[in-house]
């Protein structure tokens, strides 16, 4: 049974969808405690990783192969390295989460909900378990769908105009990279991964497909100036939707680029680093200041997952110019580290941080700020969590929220120090948002009767909350067990940026 | 003599005349597929002209074919016609419009 | 004596002019019955052209399908549909000079395109059947049956489902008349005609207290 | 004997425990069993604080320095969580914990019917975890861990009256101020990793002499000297941490929180982490002269001018918090002209006399019922004995008076800064100089408005609005109070107590004796030893030629001495002229002091508005960051991202889309038309390709 892990993983929760279906609106609770069960199984399963991931190693493992398409030469690929077992990790965390989140929340249809978020579980897994840049296609794209759904059937009044924003916009970009992976096949023959990263191209090749590749993520990421997605997407989505949407999918983009960009068009991507790193820092500064200004708390967090979103790709870039630059690896290796810390890290954060708004909502059916005000009078347990998360977000040590981004600070320090200087920015304006929306919702008397009436956080949310808190903080105080898990990984693609392909 | 010229000049002509009666006739449909008969017509008399011109018989087998398929057409459009009269009293190409976007 | 080359090029003119001007009637006439009249003219007088290029079979075929099936369909169509006439010519005036700009760049550019340069085409030779050694129905037969039969058996099927489709388009099931409906009969089944329906015996039913008796003690 | 890691790990994790306990288990545990937890953990702290000193001076001990677990490793470079203990760090562990102590008891009275009560209690023991983890750091990381969790707590006390928007207002203020000193720090740190490669104290401060002749390429043709952009990196975290100029703004407004914490955290030990710090990379900021330069600079000017808006503030702690600003001032030059040890040492004499006064100025608020203004004040020297007492210690201490714990410590920075010949030095020199005659003014004038002269509130026994001035409201009143401090006239409300003040219990009166006592003779037990002495050893590291302290040693003549010759020097005239002035004007002839406002105008103005650094930096960072984040939002996002290429794209489908709609009429002939032109066009093509 553990032979197949990887497959269990994805499909577990696919078609532990069937029977939540199966339990129809006629039986809302079997149908929310069958997906918790899943779900919590599937977390089971992927913590069953851990003893069989050797960490020491950095060649995939868990591998998993069958002939798929065989006229095309695609294959059913799977296997981790220790990066995917991280955001594996992360996601069947996440995914217990949002379905305890969800659980009287969502009223309508819940075993269709419930069985969409298992879905998208599932195919995020695959995303993150697939060696096969086909199947990676197939998973990334298939994601979409649930997602689709789930913004569209229990979103808020605009949800129309944010679905197909959502969905057109990931899928523009999408587009790129098939057309980018097709050409790959009909020059190398073959779909695999490994194949693809040892194939040699010229320059102008790389760059094109560096940028076909480049747009696919980068609206994934999502970096400016691609980012006015995900603001609506997070404004409209449920609760759930927007959870999993900031802490697993943004994710996504990040970790294409470790395995296209990176492998494949090493040269190209080296040359436009510094258009990455420019973007990534614009996101840092110019989505700092638009957070400021934001009403909607929503919009706030989701403007404030773009800058942090920008650490990512900043860390993931700055490798290239100390590795090509000054061939400084270790460092290359801390901004790496960084980047995928941040990434975890920005999971927890900015999944509680909208958990926290959800909590607000679902009391207040209000996600505007001048609406609130004083909510520390009435919810104090509220107003601690709060705090924290917005302590994370603001990147304060001890936290999640920390770790990565002061890796990242201290690695661009030793390319540019104008890069770290402007990165270090974050401290300021990233504080500046987060505890300025602080202040007009948690602090302050209460000017709003309604607010009055809000009663303090139940178990249900108690426990949603609490998981995240650990988590960061676990992260926060204790990062190294994570940073050794993906040590080897991480240390193998900085030593094949060195590799030249031309 | 007569060369190859006169029969496509001939047929030209004819084509264009029926073109033209798409646009002066455009209300009546009994008019318009009688144009299309002789539009059909100046194709088949080129068709004739050059099998015999190139001494290929496909082209007369071709006209064949057309004056099948013209008289089928012919009569399905007929029919057509005479539903569309029975169901709305009238041939006016411009009073059918429900395809309309 | 008259060159027969000549006689033949001034039979075409004649028949060309015909031809021409019957296919202006058809499209100018007001009343349809003239311009379907129109038409038949111009199927014979192009037929007349089609004997010159010693295409018998097909000038005979076309006037005996053509005008004698086909056109006469259209007379019966028309004569059978009361059409107003005025209202049938709205717009003649209005679309005539762009109709005639139309049809007149086409024909140029057809004649620039096709027609000169064919000016100097080679004169009609000797009539390829002739060559072959046999009549034109023959040649054309020969190839028919042969070459074109996959053909030909569609163009068949083609006119059996056009005249098919024509009926079935036409066809009015007019309400409020009986007809025997033979399909239905022959589908009958026994058992939709006549059912046995068993009963209980017929039991008195006990006597129902009187409402209300218990809500006053 | 050696330093056992258990011992300092309880030190470091006694007051975190206290205060979980405090705060998540303050409902069940009630509030006596939140303060003795809290105050249990704090004092097993104090305690140990004071053996491990005892162990490093008396004792015989090594310095400990050992890592507790590897935080992160990556390649060469790793982080851990660890610590090192010599002199300095033992000394500030037991400062802090020492003052925190009083302060944990003293709050027992100051807030005992505040609702928030176990909350206080919890944030405080908090404090004294994360000030205790930035002391004893062994590294950069750690230190910085500490720097910002001092930071979190200073921000949640200060806004611990959540309902006031002044309190929640400061602080932000004060968060992202600081926040702004910490972007200047992490690039500090990140500067240290880059040039020395490691995070950790010992191996860089070994390594720092490698950073001589090394620059920093900032563009193609600029460099910077490495040692000086470390520097001045990490001072302007110092500059936040320590309010110095320009971004003290957030200190004043700190006092917004409970007094309490204004002692502990914005007096005597979170605002002193910055000298801390700086004293502690002695060895870095050694090899720039520039730098210290910058470092003696800003602290001169702090020192100076901060001190003069102290002297147009009415309100009791403001006056206070203005005086902190000023003495911090002193530390930071005296850090500028390398007397780190003289820095260090005024910090520990400044942290006993400052707590003191805050907590003094606390118990007269108490006294007062939460009125903080001193305009309606006076004359409580009979009805609050032992405060005044214990704040005229502090005051004599804080103004220099020979014998006193500050005399020594200040004096000794004067001097360094006449010994000094670094440049600007002569600047700093005047600075400092006047700086005594200020401090002199404004705390002569303090005491006598609050403890001397007629009373200016008038005893109204009215007990049916009796208890409504109690605690329970204290919010809402203090909001009073601010809205009018702004206005000259006063609220209605103001100068009318419901009771006679009277002292304070001995929760609070203890701590003030507590502290009143080191206020006295800290300072001339310990300046032979800390200054003059080898009592730090290598924990501050001095170049030769910049050994100011060195020189002042060979004039030393013991503490009696030196205190004997201050009767005759500069300051202590200055401090004399001081007295005499505020004695004459506040004692005899009140009304010169309103003449003298009336006559300087615009100077008065001027230092009303603290020289409008406040109101400049609303106005440009607030308002406009906002304005900026708000265009950037509106006419980045909204038009020219969302507008013109996202939706822009879509509309122009949509147009086009539009038009190819009416092109289908559903009307036969249009087609056949679109035919025939197609055709043309066809033919048309053909032709010309043809010619």
């Amino acid at each position: 049974m553990f032979n197949h892990l990887l497959s269990l993983l994805i499909w577990l929760p696919v078609v532990g969808a069937i029977p939540v279906l199966l339990a129809g609106s006629g039986r809302p609770n079997a149908a929310r405690w069958i997906a918790l069960a899943v779900a919590v199984l599937t977390f089971v399963l992927s913590l069953y990783m851990l003893p069989l991931y050797n960490a020491a190693d950095a060649t995939k493992q868990l591998a998993e192969s069958h002939v798929w398409i065989a006229s095309l030469g695609v294959h059913y690929n799977l296997a981790v390295d220790g990066i995917s077992v991280a955001l594996i990790l992360l996601t069947s965390f996440v995914g217990i989460l949002v379905i305890v989140g969800a659980w009287e929340v969502i009223q309508t249809n819940p075993h269709q909900y419930m069985s969409a978020m298992l879905v998208l579980e599932g195919l995020m897994i695959g995303v993150f378990c697939a060696t096969d840049a086909l199947l990676f296609y197939v998973f990334f794209e298939a994601m979409l769908i649930p997602m689709f759904i789930l913004i569209g059937v229990w979103g808020g009044p605009r949800r129309v105009y944010a679905t197909l924003k959502f969905f057109i916009y990931t899928f523009f970009g999408s587009i790129f990279m098939l057309v980018g992976l097709i050409y790959l096949y009909l020059k190398a023959g073959s779909f695999d991964l490994a194949t693809l990263a040892a194939l040699p191209l010229s320059m102008k090749e790389q760059t094109w497909l560096f940028f076909a590749f480049l747009i696919a993520f980068a609206v994934k990421v999502p970096m400016v100036p691609v980012h006015t997605w995900l603001p609506d997407a997070h404004v409209e989505a449920p609760t759930g939707g927007s959870v999993v949407l900031a802490a697993v999918m943004l994710k996504i983009g990040g970790y294409g680029f470790l395995r296209f960009s990176l492998p494949i068009t090493p040269d190209a991507a080296d040359a436009y680093a510094w258009v990455v790193i420019g973007l990534s820092l614009i996101a840092v500064v110019y989505i700092g200041y638009i957070a400021l200004v934001q009403e909607d708390m929503k919009k706030l967090v989701a403007y404030s997952s773009v800058a942090h979103m920008g650490f990512v790709t900043l860390g993931i870039f700055i490798a290239f110019m100390l590795v090509r630059g000054s061939n400084n690896l270790d460092a290359a290796k801390l901004g790496m580290q960084g980047a995928m810390v941040q990434m975890i890290s920005h999971g927890f954060v900015s999944g509680a941080m909208f958990s926290c708004i959800g909590v607000l909502y679902d009391r207040m059916h209000t996600r505007q700020i001048k609406d609130y005000g004083g909510v520390i009078n009435v919810m104090p347990w509220f107003g601690f969590f709060y705090v924290v998360f917005a302590m994370a977000n603001s990147g304060l040590p001890g936290t999640s929220g920390f770790v990565g981004e002061f890796q990242v600070i201290l690695a661009s320090f030793q390319a540019n120090p104008l890069i770290a200087f402007f990165a270090a920015f974050t401290l300021i304006i990233g504080a500046a948002y987060t505890l300025y929306m602080v202040k007009r919702v948690l602090w302050g008397d209460i000017t709003n009767p309604h607010v009055a009436e809000m009663k303090d956080l139940n178990g249900r949310e108690w426990f949603v909350l609490g998981a995240f808190a650990a988590a960061v903080f676990a992260l926060g105080i204790w990062p190294q067990p994570l940073i050794h898990l993906m040590d080897s990984s991480v240390t193998q693609l900085v030593t094949q940026l060195g590799n030249h392909k031309i | 003599m007569i060369t190859l010229s006169h029969f496509i000049v001939l047929g030209a002509v004819l084509f264009c005349i029926a073109l033209a009666s798409l646009f002066i006739n455009r209300k009546n449909v009994i008019v318009l597929l009688m144009s299309i008969e002789l539009m059909l017509l100046a194709v088949n008399i080129n068709f004739v002209a050059f099998s015999r011109f190139l001494g290929d018989v496909a082209g007369q087998v071709f006209v064949f074919f057309i004056l099948t398929v013209a008289a089928a057409e012919t009569a399905i459009g007929l029919a057509i016609l005479v539903l569309l009269f029975r169901n709305r009293s009238t041939i006016n190409v411009a009073e059918i419009d429900s395809m309309k976007g | 004596m008259i060159d027969p080359n000549m006689f033949q090029l001034v039979c075409f003119y004649a028949f060309a002019a015909v031809t021409v001007v019957a296919a202006l009637g058809v499209i100018t006439l007001r009343n349809t019955v003239h311009a379907v009249l129109s038409l038949v003219l111009t199927f014979f007088s192009t037929a007349c052209i089609w004997l010159l290029a010693e295409a018998e079979f097909l000038a005979i075929a076309l006037i005996v399908v053509y005008v004698g099936a086909v056109m006469v369909l259209f007379l019966f169509v028309v004569m059978m549909l009361d059409i107003k006439q005025e209202h049938v010519r709205e717009g003649f005036i209005k679309y005539l000079p762009v109709g005639i700009i139309v049809a007149l760049v086409m024909l140029g550019e057809m004649l620039a395109l096709i027609g000169v340069r064919a000016m100097h085409q080679a004169v009609m030779g000797a009539d390829p059947a002739t060559v072959a050694g046999m009549s034109n129905t023959a040649w054309l037969g020969n190839a028919l049956y042969t070459q074109f039969l996959l053909p030909f058996e569609v163009a068949a099927l083609i006119l059996t489902v056009g005249v098919v489709a024509a009926v079935v388009l036409t066809l009015r099931q007019r309400t409020g008349v009986r007809h025997q409906q033979a399909s239905q009969q022959v589908r009958v089944n026994p058992r939709d005609r006549v059912r046995v329906v068993k009963m209980a015996a017929e039991v008195p039913a006990a006597p129902q207290p009187a409402p209300g008796k218990e809500t006053t003690p | 004997m050696e330093l056992s890691t258990s011992i300092l790990l309880t030190i470091a994790l006694a007051p975190l425990v206290g205060c979980l306990l405090a705060g998540f288990f303050g409902r069940f545990i009630g509030r006596a069993g939140s303060h003795s937890v809290t105050i249990l953990g704090v004092a097993i702290a104090c305690g140990l604080s004071f053996y491990v000193l005892y162990q490093l001076t008396s004792g015989g001990a090594p310095i400990y320095n050992q890592n507790i677990y590897t935080w992160f490793e990556i390649g060469n470079y790793s982080a851990h969580v660890g610590f090192m203990i010599d002199r300095l760090t033992a000394m500030m562990m037991v400062v802090v914990t020492f003052v925190s102590l009083l302060v944990h008891i003293y709050t027992i009275g100051y807030m005992a019917d505040d609702p928030g009560y176990q909350r206080f209690f919890s944030y405080i023991s908090l404090f004294t975890f994360s000030m205790l983890m930035l002391v004893m750091s062994n590294n950069f990381m750690q230190l910085f861990f500490g720097w910002e969790a001092v930071g979190l707590v200073s921000y949640l006390l200060i806004g611990f009256w959540y309902k006031r928007p002044t309190a929640i207002f400061a602080n932000l203020k004060a968060f992202l101020v600081n926040r702004v000193g910490d972007f200047g720090f992490l690039l500090g740190i990140a500067g240290v990793l880059y040039f020395l490669g490691t995070l950790d104290y010992t191996t860089a401060f070994a390594a720092a002499p490698t950073l001589v002749g090394k620059t920093l390429q900032i563009t193609q043709n600029t460099h910077w000297d490495a040692a000086t952009v470390i520097c001045i990196c990490l001072f302007i975290g110092a500059m936040g941490k320590s309010a110095q100029v320009p971004l003290h703004v957030w200190l004043p407004d700190s006092m917004e929180g409970p007094t309490p914490i204004s002692a502990l955290i914005h007096a005597a030990t979170m605002v002193t982490a910055g000298i801390f710090m700086v004293a502690r990379m002695s060895p870095i900021f050694e090899l720039s002269e520039t730098a210290l330069s910058f470092v003696m600079i800003i602290g001169a000017t702090g020192a100076l001018f901060t001190g003069l808006i102290g002297i147009v503030q009415n309100d009791i702690k403001r006056v206070v918090a203005y005086s902190t600003l000023s003495q911090l001032g002193y530390m930071t030059v005296a850090l500028g002209v390398s007397a780190y040890a003289g820095a260090v040492f005024h910090l520990m004499t400044h942290a006993f006399f400052k707590a003191l006064l805050f907590l003094g100025a606390g118990s007269v608020i108490i006294a007062m019922h939460h009125e903080q203004d001193m305009r309606y004040m006076g004359g409580l020297r009979k009805y609050m004995p032992i405060t005044w007492i214990t704040m005229w210690i502090g005051s004599l201490a804080l103004c220099g008076v020979p014998f006193f714990a500050g005399f020594y410590s200040k004096d000794a920075i004067i001097e360094a800064v006449g010994e000094s010949h670094r440049w600007g030095a002569t600047y700093a020199y005047f600075c400092v100089m006047a700086g005594a005659f200020v401090t002199a003014l404004y705390t002569f004038r303090q005491m006598y408005l609050t403890f001397h002269g007629k009373e200016r509130f008038v005893v109204v026994h009215d007990h049916g609005h009796g208890h409504a001035h109690g605690h329970d409201d204290h919010a809402a009143h203090d909001e009073h109070h601010h809205v009018s401090h702004k206005d000259d006239h006063g609220h209605h409300e103001q100068g009318i107590m419901h009771e006679t003040p009277k002292e304070s219990p001995w929760v609070v009166t203890l701590p003030l004796i507590l502290l009143a006592i080191p206020s006295i003779i800290v300072g001339f037990l310990a300046i032979q030893p800390m200054l003059y002495g080898e009592w730090f050893g290598s924990a501050i590291h001095v170049n030769e030629a910049n050994n100011v302290l060195g020189e002042l040693a060979k004039e030393f003549h013991g503490s009696v001495g030196m205190a004997l010759h201050g009767f005759l020097q500069l300051p202590f005239l200055l401090v004399l002229t001081a007295f005499a002035i505020q004695t004459y004007i506040y004692l005899f002839n009140p009304s010169v002091a309103d003449r003298i406002k009336n006559a300087l105008k615009p100077i008065y103005n001027l230092l009303n508005h603290k020289y409008w650094f406040d109101a400049v930096y609303f106005i440009v960072f607030a308002r406009g960051g906002m304005a900026l984040g708000r265009a950037l939002w509106k006419g980045g996002d909204a038009a020219v991202i969302d507008g013109v290429l996202v939706n822009g794209s879509a509309g122009l489908v949509d147009r086009i889309a539009g038009g190819m709609r009416r092109l289908q009429s559903g009307y036969l002939y249009h087609y056949a038309f679109a035919m025939i032109l197609g055709l043309i066009l066809l033919l048309g093509g053909y032709w010309l390709v043809g010619q």
